[in-house]
């Protein structure tokens, strides 16, 4: 196993993906945008979240990251090796790096196998070991989630929704894996389990080392979870930066108003603070508008940003894609 | 402050095939003029199936409102004859819903489907309706109103059609709003959105809403009161600060806590451990003592009853009492 | 009524074709439900017909599942070019009207009980190749079968052990009521004289009772009664492995 | 809208040609599948068989080219409506297809017309009194039809209706031989168009009126009917308004997938009452083992069978407005 340069364990470059939208015979072909010009990298045992609104690519990310879904343009590189274009037959091989936790847990085990057989599948697949050294590590594995070994024998339906989510956990742990995509993995749960899920992902980490690409809708959640976020609008990442500098202040108009957006559960500071709300919907991904994207719905916008696609820049210690990020005093608070 | 709305012991049931399941149980509650109230629980907690139950929305069968009063402007809505209660249907008690792509007919236009309720409640004629949707929709910042009247569901976004089903909801001025998880389906910076308008629309008219969510966050935004609900009961009520500052159920304290994720920055998180237990296999006594650290012996034998630990604060939980006492 | 006629020939050992009477010897005598035209035991071509009709109208429906079911699967998960191809096919079979299709199809090719089930087949398998498709291509984007792609399945692994045992439900439920409807095209063709000459069955026995319907009604009625309840039976049966199979009335 | 309707009804015809042809190969290739060929039997049918002539024949039809010529010439006279000269009745088949088309269309649209008006009335009333008497004897009773062979149920009509209270004819399209008005006429066809109409109604009746009732406790459970009854409506406008029309829709698409069905049981209907149509003629190919004939009927049965799905196509875009005919 090669190790990617400086620590890095995934690295995104420029990734596109354009979906093709169903057109007439003479009309001109028509995409959904729905990532344009992607790049991050994941350093080894940490965790960095995806944030933004529905339409934004972050599920299209995850898929393209994992080859379930081939990218229209850019590169993926997992722990050094370049998978954009690796066959399936190479590809299998290396997916045991890289693993995957999805948002339904009702959705992602298969009713029909036990839950022996759908944690003991990756191991089948990439190892060659008798069956019962397979049982053996299956009940070492639930055991690491927090799961009785005995729920080998049951079937998804048996179990409660934060049950599935952590045998869905152990199915991707079970080739130990050096990156784990969780996407949204604890918003179709209910709010008194998200927690113990949370703090299981959490643990695996200081003891395992994995890193996580963690995406979510939820941002107090990954205030809480991430080392570093990204926040995405309409296929792009428009910033970039630690947690920390994230909560210190937020350079892009965007971040700002999805941030100031969230409603928080504390009655006094959400009586302080001001929000910043936006006008409009996120505009269709089929032909965003030109120039920066988010000038249809931002309050400080200047004839500039529709003649002028602004560029991830550097700004101080993060990544910020928008003409006057960084300029002392912008963005202005609000009348 | 008078109520407008006045809940007492109100239980649904429902038959399925696994045998009889108590939804909702024993509830009271009121909601006083121009009040936000919210109700709030996890699935499961019978939230919802509480909110349809005072509009008599609940499919029989397999439902069944099985006791209680719902007192609305001196009338028992449980006692009123079918016309009767369509007439507060839409007209005094509006309703929106958590899907409002699922919650529009999706083959009548926009106009239509508000046109109709001010066709019944109204009595208003064709050119009335037409010119009064697009008044309403203007009110609930559609933009081009006149020309949104003509489309269908399909055309809008999922923000606008939350908008169109608040025009309808308005459109009879109604004295008490009820809000199924209204922004649950909406993007964030939508969502704020809506709860703005439903805000401002709110103290324009003068009109009481009950809030069903889940979410914390919105609920400290917008409610005046809250109700938390677990399992089919309320089992504590108060003022939004009261609950937010200082709960009283360990089922609402751990709530609070995992709603308040970014203040715990690395450290982990306080759990509640265990699952929602499910409506066929209800734990003997308190419905949350398996998941409860505080919970003592008694806790599982009985039932604790709604007492108020201090005025206005009743809390079902004898370890709060206890702790009161 | 399947048991009936499997054992039929053991119980009731009278030849269908034996002229065993006086002909239109109406129900009550000696022949328990009376003679045909040709004074043939009605009974004894009642039990032998039913094993005509049930013997063509499984088998057809089970070789039209399965050329359905291969065809569906192959489609709905590959998409693309293939399931283009494969489904302007299935359309275009389901445009050509069926029976007139199977009544061309044993026309052209002597009718014998094989090319009777053989045509059945033909005009059947397209609904069943519809909805396998349609199951593939919803299950193809589930998160559990993006899980074992994830986890880097084969896609024969993924289509026979992951999708198949979830797909499998509906399609048995609708190939069971093809049971029935093959049943019914059957009697449908033998009434046109569309028969295996060298076997009764209920179909043909009515074809023969028509041209007596003025004197011998019940010639005509008692097999097409065979055919309602037998039908009638298995739509039963189907609706029955709806209500056991279907995982949203199971949910609730 | 209006010429967005008429763009997507000449691109849908567009879509007909390759269906049309892939009939027209079909037809083809059944024809030279059948053991023996037109020369054999149109030898055998003239009593001299002899191989010479039975292979002049063959040059005379040009079977004796190969196989692709064939097709092309094949293809060729069917672009031109040529089906060919029926064997036995020495007579173009497109005449004698065209003499009967118009009964059978006859029939089917009245029967489908009944089929629809019962079965959606009915499949309403059942879904709306879901679990009581009457929607347990309208399942019943369509779950009964529905396993009902339409042929014997004709017979069993004729029976009762015919022989038993000599209230209806039997059979045939119209009396013989009686002078009669225009109106008359249209009477005795009607008198006529009874049974077999209702025959073959019937057992459409009960398959929409299953469909109907599933559709609409499907809708029933849909959230816009909640929305609807937090309204104010009452439960009648919300069946009748709200729920049916988005009901319809599966009912509709089914309508149209079983034109070919219904053309297929009206071939045994027609048999059955003597009704001068499309199924008449099928049955006297088969006894006459016209297989000229028989193909050409169908490939027309085929062509209507695509038209009237096109018909349906429209039908549905004026349902439901989220189909654009763009």
């Amino acid at each position: 196993m090669s190790g990617g340069r400086g620590g890095v364990v995934l690295e995104a470059v420029d990734l596109v993906k354009h979906f093709p939208v169903k057109h007439g015979l003479f009309q001109p072909a028509r995409h959904v945008h729905a990532l344009d010009g992607v790049s991050f990298a994941l350093k080894r045992g940490e965790t960095l979240a995806i944030v933004g609104e529905s339409g934004c690519g972050k599920s299209t990310l995850a898929k393209c990251l994992m080859r379930l879904t081939e990218p229209t343009g850019g590169r993926v590189v997992l722990l050094g090796d370049d998978i954009t274009h690796l066959g399936q037959g190479a590809l299998r091989g290396l997916r045991r790096h890289m693993q995957i936790v999805f948002q339904d847990p009702y959705a992602s085990l298969n009713p029909r196998w036990s839950i022996g057989s759908i944690v003991g599948d990756p191991i089948r697949l990439h190892e060659k070991v008798p069956a019962a050294e397979r049982r053996r590590r299956v009940a070492e594995l639930l055991e690491t989630v927090g799961l009785d070994p005995g729920f080998a024998d049951r079937h998804p339906h048996e179990l409660s929704g934060g049950q599935r989510q952590r045998v869905a956990i152990a199915r991707a742990l079970a080739v130990n894996p050096s990156v784990i995509i969780c996407d949204e993995p604890v918003s179709a749960l209910d709010v008194s389990i998200q927690a113990q899920v949370i703090n299981l992902l959490k643990r695996l980490q200081a003891k395992l080392g994995i890193a996580y690409l963690f995406i979510s809708h939820n941002l107090a959640l990954v205030e809480h979870i991430s080392d570093r976020i990204a926040v995405m609008y309409l296929g792009q990442v428009v910033e970039l930066a630690d947690t920390r500098s994230m909560r210190r202040e937020l350079l892009h108009p965007y971040s700002k108003a999805l941030f100031s957006a969230a409603p928080v559960a504390d009655p006094d500071a959400s009586a302080r603070r001001t929000r910043i709300i936006l006008a409009g919907d996120v505009p269709s991904p089929v032909d965003p508008p030109g120039g920066c994207r988010f000038r249809t719905r931002c309050p400080w916008k200047q004839a500039r940003c529709a003649d002028e696609s602004p560029a991830l820049r550097a700004v101080g210690d993060r990544l910020v894609r928008c003409h006057f990020a960084g300029e002392p005093g912008f963005p202005a608070p609000l009348s | 402050m008078s109520a407008v709305l006045e809940v007492a012991d109100l239980a649904v049931r429902f038959r399925t095939t696994r045998g009889t399941v108590n939804a909702v149980d024993g509830l009271s509650f009121a909601i006083g003029e121009g009040e936000t109230v919210a109700l709030v629980g996890e699935s499961g907690s019978g939230k919802s199936t509480a909110a349809l139950a005072l509009l008599r929305l609940i499919a029989d069968p397999p439902g069944r409102i099985a006791a209680g009063r719902i007192l609305f402007e001196g009338r028992d809505i449980l006692a009123l004859r079918e016309e009767e209660l369509r007439e507060v249907r839409g007209g005094r008690i509006a309703m929106i819903f958590q899907d409002p792509m699922m919650a529009l007919n999706p083959v009548y236009t926009i106009e239509r489907q508000i046109g109709e309720v001010l066709a019944l409640h109204a009595g208003m004629g064709r050119e009335a309706r037409a010119k009064e949707v697009v008044e309403l929709l203007r009110l609930v910042g559609v933009p081009a109103p006149a020309e949104r009247a003509k489309q269908y569901p399909h055309n809008l976004s999922g923000g606008m059609r939350q908008r169109v089903m608040i025009a309808m909801a308005l459109a009879c001025k109604p004295k008490l709003l009820i809000a199924d998880e209204p922004t649950t389906a909406l993007d964030v910076t939508v969502q704020a959105q809506v709860l703005d308008l439903i805000q401002s629309l709110k103290d324009r008219f003068g009109m009481a809403v009950l809030l069903i969510t889940h979410d914390l966050g919105v609920v400290a935004e917008t409610a005046h009161r809250v109700i938390v609900m677990y399992a089919g009961r309320k089992v504590e009520e108060g003022t939004t600060a009261q609950i937010f500052k200082d709960p009283r159920h360990p089922y609402t304290q751990g709530l609070l806590e995992a709603a308040k994720w970014e203040e715990v920055e690395g450290a982990m998180l306080r759990e509640i451990p265990g699952a929602v237990p499910s409506p066929f296999d209800m734990p003997k006594g308190c419905a949350f003592s398996p998941r409860c650290g505080a919970a003592l012996p008694r806790c599982r034998e009985s039932v604790p009853p709604l007492v108020e630990v201090a005025p206005g604060r009743p809390v079902a939980c004898f370890v709060a009492q206890e702790r009161a006492s | 009524m399947v048991a009936l006629a499997i054992a039929g020939p053991l119980l009731y050992p009278v030849d269908p074709f034996d002229m065993v009477g006086q002909p239109s010897v109406p129900p009550g005598g000696e022949q328990v439900l009376g003679t045909d035209v040709a004074g043939r035991d009605m009974l004894a071509g009642l039990i032998h017909g039913g094993r005509v009709s049930l013997l063509i109208g499984f088998m057809a429906s089970l070789a039209a599942t399965l050329v359905g079911l291969v065809l569906g699967a192959v489609a709905g998960y590959y998409g693309g070019r293939i399931d283009d191809l494969i489904m302007r096919t299935t359309e275009f079979f389901l445009t050509i009207p069926s029976f007139v299709l199977a009544v061309v199809l044993v026309a052209i090719f002597s009718p014998t009980i094989l090319h009777i089930t053989v045509a059945i087949a033909v005009v059947s398998w397209p609904s069943v190749a519809r909805l396998a498709r349609a199951e593939f291509l919803a299950h193809r984007d589930r998160e559990y079968v993006q899980g074992c792609r994830a986890i880097g399945m084969p896609d024969r692994e993924i289509i026979l052990l992951q999708i198949l045992p979830n797909a499998l439900p509906p399609v048995i439920v609708v190939s069971s009521l093809m049971v029935a409807t093959a049943i019914l095209t059957e009697s449908g063709l033998s009434f046109l004289g569309l028969g295996d000459p060298n076997q009764v069955s209920w179909g043909y026995m009515i074809g023969v009772a028509r041209s007596v319907l003025r004197t011998a009604w019940w010639m005509a009625a008692i097999p097409g009664a065979m055919i309602v309840v037998t039908v009638l039976a298995i739509n039963l049966v189907g609706e029955g492995l709806n209500d056991a199979l279907n995982p949203r009335l199971k949910q609730r | 809208m209006r010429g967005g309707t008429v763009r997507f009804v000449l691109r849908r015809l567009a879509q007909l040609v390759p269906v049309v042809l892939a009939i027209a190969a079909l037809n083809f290739a059944l024809a030279k599948l059948a053991p023996g060929d037109a020369a054999d039997i149109l030898a055998g049918q003239m009593g001299h068989a002899t191989l010479e002539f039975t292979e002049q024949l063959r040059r005379e039809f040009g079977l004796d080219l190969p196989i692709l010529e064939q097709f092309l010439a094949y293809m060729g006279r069917t672009a031109r409506l040529d089906l060919g000269i029926s064997l036995i009745q020495q007579q173009p088949v497109a005449e004698l297809i065209a003499d009967r088309l118009p009964a059978t269309l006859l029939l089917m649209v009245t029967a489908l017309v009944l089929a629809i008006a019962t079965g959606v009335a009915l499949g309403v009333a059942a879904a709306r009194r879901q679990g009581t008497w009457v929607d347990n004897l309208i399942s019943v009773s369509a779950l009964l039809v529905y396993a009902t062979p339409a042929f014997w149920l004709g017979l069993m009509l004729i029976v009762f209706f015919s022989i038993r209270l000599d209230l209806l004819p039997s059979g045939g399209m119209m009396r013989i031989g009686v002078a009669q008005t225009a109106l008359g006429q249209v009477l005795d066809v009607a008198r006529h168009l009874i049974l077999p109409a209702a025959t073959l109604g019937l057992f459409y009746a009960a398959v929409y009126a299953r469909l109907m009732r599933a559709s609409m406790l499907e809708v029933y459970g849909l959230d816009f009917i909640t929305t609807a009854r937090a309204k104010g409506l009452s439960e009648g406008t919300i069946a009748w308004t709200h729920a049916l029309r988005n009901a319809l829709l599966p009912v509709v698409t089914l309508a149209g997938m079983q034109v070919g069905h219904l053309l297929g049981g009206s071939v045994l209907i027609e048999t059955v009452f003597g009704w001068p149509g499309l199924g008449r003629l099928v049955f006297d190919a088969l006894v006459q083992r016209d297989l000229n004939l028989l193909l050409g009927i169908l490939f027309v049965s085929s062509i209507v069978v695509v038209l009237v799905n096109l018909a349906v196509d429209l039908v549905y875009g004026f349902l439901d407005p989220r189909i654009t005919h763009k």
